[in-house]
């Protein structure tokens, strides 16, 4: 069969014209509830279908014939196809919609396989992906291995991105094994976050390879580039589901056997990314609203009846948005047509759909409001998704992360809380995603008078509501601690449905277990104790704390250390020389007074916000369990740090309520002293903290 | 804090896989000596500079790190270096990422000097740009043979770094200096026959200064400390015992560095933050320490506004400003050079850092200064530049191409951001050329990296422009707030009246 | 605007001034230029002529009394001089038709005012778009297309086709004690219709202008009439205005019917061939006015037809106008769109030469 | 050839083969996609496209329908991506030439038609409209009540700058002078007299801008086929086909037209300066290198063009379409000195530089341009020193829209080129600006140089008028007629 399709594929190489796959069933359900209704392919993204943006990623690499797999809502995806102008006649490429009742990559390939579509090489994308990315390099590297030897059978298209980028699938972290010679990917596994980075690789492939290149840096958004022979590869093998788990893997594996090889065409311009997670759909969105994705911005109005304009500070406007005066739109929002702003009302960073009704004095902040919402006066809506005709009563209060799926109706002054979902149908048991109903309304959620009723989630669908979480948590905490990897739950691949980990709660800051984890452990130990010694000696010899600072630095970049070890190394120094100095025989009080306020720079430096305070006054606290009067230092630090406002409330506050601070008794005890301290910086600065909290 | 550079991990961790164990200790090897070396020039020197310089002061330490590594050819770059081919990119774009906000501690400029000697002393005649022939160096990086014995190793290697542009800002270049001559006299003796103040000058001091001239035109900062420093010297009490002179000198030295640079940053910044008020949204070109330190305070003190960093080739310091500023949770705004007429029409205040005041109040400053001052000027934005007194000078021009200088036009060369990986090594190595061309239509077509072969083609990077006096509102230096025209008068109290 | 002042005109059959008040008085959104050609026609229809040098001197006689009639005739001059020229042009050419000619214009009076008044409607109706959402607007009062333009944009700020244009307007107001009324009336109508749309309306003395340009996005004012090099005469302190905008770098649009055009090249303030006693040098003795009555009127040469005028033609206070240089204006808005002032003269151009 | 990304190249490849609608598809997504962009490659593609669109096979046009047709391709393309004004451009010449041979027709069989009554409609087919044409070229909104005077406006003047511009047909100044003959107008009829025109059988209220458009379109068509229906729809199609063909050549010649001019602006051992890389100032320069010695200055319009920039010193310009290799000799081989600057040099060096060229991205109505991101803070340098600024631009460049508000006229680029997409903290935190385009203030140029010659600024509206016709500036107006009729 697959030898067939290669037999008049070599021939036609001459005007061989261009195919490609659109996977545009997703075959799990990250969006929940919104997919239960709507395939995800369908869900708009800066008010355009994400189908819309892969076609025309395709189309911009001269694509010229076309199938879409889809699974469930397969109808919903036709017949928004066939009034698309991607079926006129007009359309740059024909495009078929494949009924299939595939419930797998691996299936949609099969079937693929049977029906033969394929002349030639193909690309293969899902129906989420939005790219720029030009192919022709990767397609022509792909067409020149494939005439050297016909087992080079798929080069996946990877763009690069440093380690932690918004963009990027946070919970796996795929890691590629690359010859630079031949670009032939000889490895491939996915690492469990937060387990030890160990890598099993044959040692075969460490002997044939002089030069081997370890990626983890890399955006895999799955643009593949397959000949039929990998097609018949699947149809080999009817167990693998994933391309990636277990296509690449599996090829790989066998390579000794069958000798197929794959490759890897890694890009540094353009932009890719999947919209597989809520996560990314944040993430996506806000490329696209700040243009990463150009030409992919609204005001490319890719549809041919939208009319964005863009205005300063990236915010798009479509014609005939009614705007009351005193109403603001401030940075990086889009608004529909016809969609109008209430007296007083502000948006910011946000996306609102066509025809929304949007009240008076009404705040929104990052949520994405689709097509017809109406939200109530006076009502708050932090990151969240309201879907098409849902509804907000007045005075609301919709909390970050929080989903309203279609229709749905929160009646006046209720407040939904953070990641609560809710919907008005709800899935019949078994997987059959198609089959819905209608869930009873749960007043308590959606108030008296509303519609709807909260979502509850199977263990495999908690990481969405970790996604959502995740994806609104800004830059630095996704850099420092693994939490976020943690969060959506690290299994395989997500078209994977089965098999996922509870996920653990840690919280938002870096726990001290966290830091020390296999392999990582090592190193992070040898850090912190050169550190610490370090910072030890320049305390006793009384150096210049810039000078220590300095020095600090250095070993930082040299162990490629983290904040939170900074601030460890740090606290455990300084506990260190007040420590000694209390054995010289000054009192607690003295010797703190003599070890911080002269060089507060040093800690000054390195703990800043209030989540950094808590951090750093946990790790004094922990290191203070096992030495000579540790409730008194502790007591007289936190006195000191808090009258050289090294920390504030909020610090010893964050502090005081985190829960490894009391983990254990004699971490209690430590800390008991201190109490006093805490209460008093607490009330002073209450007010504050309220605010703070409503604006995280 | 600013050092703390996320990128940079990233960038490690993105490396780590591929670069060997082996490697890895190799280089941290080579960081902790770079660190000692450095540590050793530094004794003391930290001792001075408050963590207000920080922007400046860690670049002026780390670059000595890297300047020890380039020496030793162990240096991350160096090591960069030899990467073959385009496959590697990953290993070059994580360079990148070091070259990028991360690297606060490497200029860009320490790249861009390797190559220059090389490039440049065969064919300086057609590579010079006639009009300014004048503001070439006569011989960029001295080559340490001929430079006269009495220069005191310290001082050599000062010169080394200066020329190298590893140190660079004219305070910190200031600050190294001095602590340069700390040790310098110290390790001086008196000839029999002579007085210290009549000797030490002439003989000793001159041979460092002019040394350290050739290896980069002297800052007037410099300048003016040396003449302090002299008129210092001169005025000693002969019949001092040696010894005591010398300490004396030091502690001078020290108290010098500390009132004019040090503390002046602080005054002045505490001065100028009050020009930032709620909602405003200031605008600032290139990177200057005072003015970062302005922003952070007035940030700090709870006022609400947004930045502006305007940025430009080849130095891209502005990007530095702009991470450091994100990192300390400003709302910060990057446009390059060309975006200047957009963000001008938003802006509410110029804030602008100085190389130095000129005596007919001009403005001397990292070049793309006059046009930032001028924009602002023509759209009615107020102008303030914020300058320790220092950096006033008694010199005056009119325009930029008397009084200027030239750097390496290889700087030019570097990749853009716009596409990292494609030649990110290219500056140094003649393999990243040849990846930039790849992927450019016609590979065969000669790129910018032969440029010095092409007849009659000039690359022309000049530093400073000369911003004329009356686009400036406001000079501010820690004797107060004074209108350009005043420049004199400060000059002559702060630099001529000791 | 000028307004009707006792009349000293001579004992005429039909008293062309007398007709000019009645005509501006019926209609008060009719501008002077096409008041001025209506009365014309008016006289045209009075008094029978047969051949067309008679008409013509007809014409220019009632001109020439209409002019002296008025203090400050140079606005209605451009709708004398237009209906003249186009007499000349047409009638002199085709003789055949002279009376069909003749009647058209007899019996179409009405048509022209309806055509003058739909023009204003047309500028209103694309000058609109200078006005974006965020603007700030700075005007003087008084003028009818001004306010035309800035209600037809208030109507469109309601989100109808482009969104809505939420925009903002300083007036100025002059409250001269003996300021006329129809003026303050005037400025009084548009602020309120203005206010009515929803649009907030700040009202500032003359004297603030340079205070509020800052915060001003553009300046539009009317025009009593463009001259030939692309300045314009308007009512005091128009130039100023335009200074001060040109000072803070703001466009500075002049909106003015093409009617408007008159055949006047003024070179400085006072060459405008009227008499204004605005700066009135007085000492114990009384002002120094009286003495250089005479020699009042230089540069009144090149408005044909024009003689020597009496000193009944100073203004009343209120109603006194200055010259506009054409380097102060970015544009002139008319039914035909937007004319730089270099092309002003060249329309100009066409009709005279 | 497999999978290669659509350009200008494959785009005229691709017209060939694809029928219409499919093109216009095409070249609009192209045109989204950013894959066909500046000026002249968007203005060769458009020629081309329309050039199919009227020698559509087996489609009998009337002057009318076919302007409808154009009209209606053309609002969708302006509306694909109205920034590149050089569609719109030259969908609106095209319009002239179709109205041009409508009217020659018209003469050839008119005159029996209606004689003495001058209808506006006859006017304003007549003749190209001379005046009213220029007078309100500036208008969004076409003219407007401008229309009726259309009638009196053929002046020998207005014919020769067309001819100019179409190297005229020997008929047309004929046609011209035969007007004079029509009852019912003067030689010296114009604008001015608007309001006293022709009133017979219009009703005053007819006049509002819209109103006027209807009865063009209305009636007359009709009126005119049921003239001469034979001779007419004959030529038609063939006569506008050389139209457009004469406006390809056009776009072929003019940079050697604008070069023509350079020994007047460039004398021996100036000093210039010029900003990002051009077709036409590379030109312009290298005429000029061939007799004088000058020195030039460039900067290079980092981050959005300087590869392009630094090519077009190294190797010389590259050809018509961008990604044709054919490449002209770079200026050095010449013997030019050519100095290679950053965008910040530029105020540095500007008091030693006699001359600034700069090649726009569009010229507007009032004399004002839009430049590479940049140009305005080089010209503002240089007015602040007195250096001349010289501006080259094609007259496909000149678009008769008014800049109401020139944000809107900025294109703001993909901030990658600024910082790479790998700085993850970076693109995340601080927002990053990359517009394309500066728009710069007509105060600012010293002097216009087009294919026809050199012109101040002020002069502008002239060159714009004699090149669209008044009906046809704003196209979408036709629309708005359409909506309010139906």
């Amino acid at each position: 069969m697959a030898p067939k399709a290669r037999k008049t594929g070599e021939p036609l190489e001459a005007e061989e014209t261009l195919q490609a796959v659109i996977i545009a069933d997703s075959y799990e359900d990250r969006f929940l509830p919104f997919t239960l209704e709507r395939p995800r392919c369908l869900l708009t993204l800066a008010n355009t279908p994400l189908i819309e943006y892969t076609c025309e990623s395709l189309a911009s690499v001269g694509v010229q014939e076309v199938f879409v797999y889809s699974g469930n809502h397969t109808d919903q995806v036709e017949t928004y196809l066939d009034n698309s102008r991607w079926t006129k006649d007009t359309s740059p490429f024909s495009l078929e919609v494949v009924r299939s009742t595939s419930t797998s990559v691996g299936d949609a390939m099969r079937d693929l396989d049977q029906k033969g579509f394929m002349k030639g090489d193909f690309i293969c994308v899902y129906g989420d992906v939005i790219a720029n990315i030009p192919l022709d390099a990767a397609l022509k590297a792909h067409k020149a291995r494939r005439e050297m030897s016909k087992n080079a059978i798929m080069t996946m298209v990877l763009r690069e991105a440093g380690e932690y980028h918004r963009t990027k699938d946070q919970h796996h972290r795929r890691c590629f094994v690359i010859d630079p010679e031949t670009d032939r990917c000889i490895h491939y596994e996915q690492v469990r976050p937060r387990t030890s980075p160990r890598l099993n690789i044959p040692e075969e492939v460490l002997k044939d390879h002089v030069e081997i290149d370890m990626r983890e840096d890399l955006i895999d958004c799955g643009i593949d580039i397959y000949t039929p022979d990998a097609l018949a590869q699947w149809s080999d093998s009817f167990d693998w589901k994933m391309p990636r788990q277990d296509f690449v893997h599996g090829v790989l594996q066998d390579f000794e056997t069958f000798g197929r090889t794959i490759h890897t065409h890694i890009v540094n311009e353009g932009y890719a990314a999947r919209v597989n997670t809520l996560r990314a759909y944040d993430a996506t969105t806000k490329d696209v609203v700040s243009r990463w994705a150009f030409p992919y911005c609204p005001d490319t109005n890719l549809l041919t009846d939208q009319s964005y304009q863009l205005q300063k500070g990236n915010v798009y406007k479509e014609d005939g948005v009614v705007l009351a005066r005193s109403s603001t739109v401030s940075r990086k929002s889009v608004l529909g047509r016809a969609t109008s702003i209430g007296e007083g009302s502000v948006i910011t960073n946000s996306i609102i759909g066509r025809r929304c009704v949007i009240g008076r004095r009404v705040r929104i902040e990052n949520a994405y409001i689709w097509d017809d919402a109406r939200v109530g006066d006076d009502a708050v809506i932090e990151t969240a998704v309201i879907a098409n005709e849902a509804s907000v009563g007045k005075k609301c209060h919709i909390k970050r992360g929080a989903l309203v799926s279609y229709g749905v109706n929160i009646a006046k002054g209720v407040t939904v809380e953070e990641n609560t979902r809710v919907t008005k149908l709800k899935r019949k048991r078994g997987y059959d995603n198609d089959e819905v109903c209608r869930g009873v309304t749960d007043p308590t959620i959606v108030g008296e008078g509303g519609e709807g009723f909260q979502l509850e989630l199977d263990e495999d669908e908690e990481d969405v509501y970790e996604a959502v979480l995740a994806g609104v948590q800004d830059m630095d905490l996704m850099v420092d601690g693994d939490e976020i990897s943690d969060f959506a739950s690290g299994d395989e691949e997500d078209e994977y449905e089965y098999s996922r980990e509870p996920t653990s709660r840690s919280g938002s800051f870096t726990s001290i277990a966290s830091d020390e984890s296999g392999e990582t452990k090592r190193d992070m130990a040898k850090f912190h104790r050169e550190a610490s010694d370090s910072i030890f000696d320049g305390l006793q010899r009384g150096q210049d704390p810039d000078h220590i600072q300095l020095e600090l630095q250095a070993q930082r970049l040299t162990e490629n250390a983290e904040d939170s070890q900074i601030r460890r190394a740090v606290a455990v120094a300084f506990n260190r020389r007040i420590a000694n100095l209390i054995e010289v025989g000054r009192t607690a009080k003295e010797a703190v007074a003599t070890a911080i306020p002269p060089n507060q720079r040093l800690i000054k430096a390195c703990v800043k916000e209030a989540r950094e305070q808590a951090e750093f006054l946990l790790f004094l606290q922990t290191d203070l369990v096992h030495r000579a009067q540790g409730s008194k230092v502790l007591l007289n630090v936190a006195f000191v740090l808090a009258g050289e406002d090294m920390v504030d409330g909020d610090g010893l506050e964050q502090w005081w309520e985190d829960p490894r601070s009391s983990a254990s008794a004699e971490l209690e005890k430590v800390r008991a002293e201190t109490k006093p301290v805490v209460d008093q910086m607490g009330e002073s600065e209450d007010e504050e903290e309220e605010e703070e909290s409503d604006e995280e | 804090m600013s050092e703390q550079g996320q990128p940079t991990e990233h960038a490690k961790a993105a490396e780590e896989p591929k670069v060997s164990p082996a490697e890895l200790k190799k280089r941290a090897k080579a960081e902790k000596q770079a660190r000692r070396a450095a540590q050793k020039e530094q004794e003391g020197a930290t001792g001075e500079v408050p963590p207000a310089a920080n922007g400046a002061h860690q670049d002026y330490t780390a670059q000595k790190q890297s300047g020890q590594q380039d020496q030793k050819g162990k240096g991350p770059q160096a090591k960069g270096q030899p990467q073959p081919k385009p496959s590697k990119q990953g290993g070059q774009e994580s360079k990148q990422e070091r070259a990028g906000p991360s690297t606060q501690s490497m200029p860009v400029r320490g790249k861009a000097a390797p190559t220059a000697p090389s490039k440049e002393q065969p064919k300086k005649d057609n590579t010079v740009v006639e009009l300014l022939s004048h503001l070439y160096p006569v011989q960029r990086r001295p080559n340490l043979i001929g430079v006269s014995k009495d220069v005191h190793p310290a001082v050599l290697a000062l010169g080394l770094q200066i020329s190298t542009y590893e140190i660079c800002g004219s305070s910190a270049r200031c600050v190294a200096m001095l602590l340069a001559f700390k040790e310098a006299i110290q390790a001086y003796t008196t000839p029999r026959d002579t007085s210290l103040p009549r000797h030490l000058v002439s003989h000793h001091l001159s041979p460092q200064i002019d040394y350290l001239r050739s290896c980069r035109p002297l800052a007037e900062s410099m300048g003016n400390a040396i003449r302090w420093l002299k008129k210092l010297i001169v005025e000693l009490d002969p019949d001092k015992p040696e010894h005591e002179a010398k300490d004396l000198l030091c502690e001078e030295i020290d108290r010098f560095v500390h009132e004019r640079i040090t503390v002046t940053d602080q005054a002045i910044a505490s001065s100028a933050r009050n020009q930032i008020r709620n909602g405003s949204a200031v605008l600032t070109y290139a990177k200057s320490a005072i003015v970062e330190k302005t922003i952070l305070q007035a940030h700090e003190q709870g006022t609400r506004f947004r930045v502006i960093v305007v940025d430009s080739r080849p130095l891209l310091e502005g990007k530095r400003l702009a991470t450091s500023l994100m990192r300390a949770g400003l709302e910060v705004q990057y446009v390059p050079f060309s975006g200047l007429a957009h963000v001008m029409k938003d802006a509410t205040l110029v804030l602008l850092g100085a190389h130095s005041m000129l005596s007919n109040g001009r403005l001397q400053s990292r070049v793309g200064t006059a046009s930032v001052a001028l924009r602002a000027h023509k759209t009615d934005v107020p102008v303030i530049v914020c300058c320790e007194s220092v950096k006033f000078s008694g010199k005056v021009a009119l325009d930029s191409i008397v009084l200027n200088e030239i750097a390496p036009p290889e700087e030019l060369l570097l990749s853009s951001p716009a596409q990292p990986a494609v030649h990110p090594t290219a500056v140094t190595t003649a393999t990243g050329k040849e990846v930039s061309e790849d992927d450019e239509p016609a590979a065969k077509l000669k790129s910018l990296h032969d440029w010095s072969s092409i007849a009659n083609l000039r690359l022309l990077n000049p530093v400073y422009d000369i911003t004329p006096a009356e686009y400036i509102r406001m000079v501010i230096c820690e004797y107060g707030s004074v209108p350009p025209s005043s420049v004199p008068v400060v000059h002559r109290l702060a630099n001529e009246g000791m | 605007m000028a307004t009707p002042r006792p009349s000293s005109s001579d004992d005429d059959a039909f008293n062309i001034v007398a007709t000019y008040r009645r005509v501006l008085a019926e209609d008060p959104d009719l501008t002077m230029p096409v008041a001025a050609i209506e009365s014309l026609i008016v006289g045209l229809a009075n008094t029978p002529s047969t051949t067309v040098s008679e008409t013509l001197d007809l014409v220019s006689k009632l001109t020439a009394q209409l002019k002296s009639g008025i203090s400050n005739p140079i606005s209605l001059s451009a709708g004398t001089d237009l209906f003249q020229q186009y007499l000349i042009s047409n009638l002199q050419r085709a003789r055949g038709d002279f009376d069909q000619a003749r009647n058209h214009l007899v019996q179409n009076g009405r048509l022209f005012v309806e055509r003058a008044k739909a023009a204003r409607e047309t500028i209103a109706g694309f000058g609109k778009h200078f006005v974006r959402d965020g603007n700030t607007v700075l005007t003087n009062g008084g003028s009818r297309v001004v306010g035309a333009l800035l209600r037809n944009a208030a109507e469109s700020s309601n989100g109808s086709g482009r969104g809505s244009i939420r925009f903002r307007v300083i007036y100025v107001v002059s409250h001269s004690t003996t300021g006329n009324s129809v003026e303050e009336s005037e400025t009084a109508a548009n602020i309120a219709a203005l206010r009515e749309r929803d649009i907030p309306v700040a009202e500032i003395p003359p004297t603030a202008i340079a205070y509020c340009m800052d915060m001003v996005t553009s300046c539009f004012v009317g025009a009593e009439g463009v001259v030939e090099n692309g300045g314009i005469v308007n009512r005091l302190g128009t130039y100023q205005m335009a200074s001060l905008a040109k000072a803070a770098r703001k466009p500075f649009y002049v909106v003015s019917e093409s009617h408007k055009f008159v055949r006047l090249y003024p070179l400085g303030q006072y060459d405008l061939g009227i008499e204004q006693n605005i700066v009135d040098f007085r000492t114990a003795k009384g002002s120094e006015r009286g003495k250089k009555e005479a020699a009042s009127d230089e540069g009144v040469a090149d408005m044909e037809g024009e003689g020597v005028r009496s000193g009944s033609g100073s203004c009343t206070p209120g109603d006194e106008v200055d010259y506009t240089p054409p380097r102060l204006i970015s544009g002139i808005i008319t039914e035909g769109g937007v004319l730089l002032p270099s092309a002003v003269s060249e329309e100009l151009i066409k009709i005279w030469f | 050839m497999v999978g290669q990304t659509p350009s200008l190249t494959t785009f005229l490849k691709s017209l060939k083969q694809n029928d219409i609608e499919t093109s216009i598809e095409l070249f609009i997504s192209l045109l989204k996609r950013r894959q066909i962009k500046n000026s002249r490659p968007c203005a060769i593609a458009t020629t081309h496209l329309l050039l199919r669109v009227v020698a559509e096979p087996k489609r009998k046009w009337d002057a009318q329908k076919l302007i409808d047709r154009v009209g209606h391709v053309g609002r969708r393309l302006v509306a694909a991506q109205p920034r590149e004004m050089a569609v719109g451009n030259i969908v609106r010449r095209v319009l002239g030439v179709i109205r041009e041979v409508a009217e020659r027709d018209e003469d050839s069989l008119t005159d029996s038609e209606f004689s003495g009554s001058a209808s506006p409609i006859t006017g304003e087919f007549k003749q190209r409209p001379g005046l009213p044409t220029r007078f309100s070229e500036f208008s969004p909104l076409h003219g407007a009540a401008a229309m009726p005077h259309n009638m009196h406006s053929g002046r020998p003047g207005t014919a020769d700058s067309m001819n100019v511009e179409f190297g005229g047909t020997p008929q047309r100044p004929g046609l011209m002078s035969s007007n004079a003959s029509y009852a019912g107008q003067g030689p010296s009829g114009t604008s001015l007299f608007s309001i006293l025109q022709h009133p017979q059988g219009r009703s005053p209220l007819a006049t509002p801008p819209t109103g006027t458009q209807s009865p063009a379109m209305g009636p007359s068509p009709s009126r005119r086929t049921t003239g001469g229906e034979a001779n007419e729809k004959l030529d038609i199609k063939a006569e506008v086909i050389d139209g457009i063909k004469e406006l390809q050549d056009e776009l072929d010649v003019v940079d050697s037209q604008i070069a023509e001019s350079a020994l007047d602006h460039i004398h021996s051992n100036e000093i210039v300066l010029t900003h990002t890389s051009s077709q036409t100032v590379q030109k312009f320069l290298l005429t000029a290198a061939r007799k004088r010695k000058f020195t030039l200055f460039h900067a290079e319009a980092y981050p959005n063009n300087h590869e392009a920039t630094h090519a077009t010193i190294l190797n010389g310009a590259q050809g018509e379409e961008e990604d044709s290799d054919e490449r002209w000799k770079p200026l050095t081989s010449l013997g030019i000195t050519v100095i290679l600057i950053p965008d910040s040099a530029v105020f540095a060096l500007m008091s030693r530089i006699n001359k600034v060229i700069l090649a726009p991205h569009a010229v507007l109505a009032n004399g004002s341009l839009l430049a590479a991101a940049g140009a305005s803070t080089i010209a503002l340098a240089a007015k602040t020193h007195h250096v001349p600024v010289v501006v080259l631009s094609g007259v496909y460049k000149l678009s008769p829209v008014y800049p109401f508000d020139t944000d809107e006229l900025i294109e703001y680029g993909d901030p990658s080129k600024v910082v790479p997409f790998e700085e993850a903290e970076f693109m995340n935190k601080v927002d990053i600006v990359n517009p394309l385009y500066d728009w710069v203030d007509c105060d600012l140029v010293d002097l216009y140089i087009t294919n026809l010659g050199g012109h101040a600024p002020s002069y502008l509206y002239r060159i714009v008028a004699d090149h669209y016709r008044l009906e046809d500036v704003d196209l979408n107006a036709k629309q708005d007629v359409a909506v309010k009729k139906g």
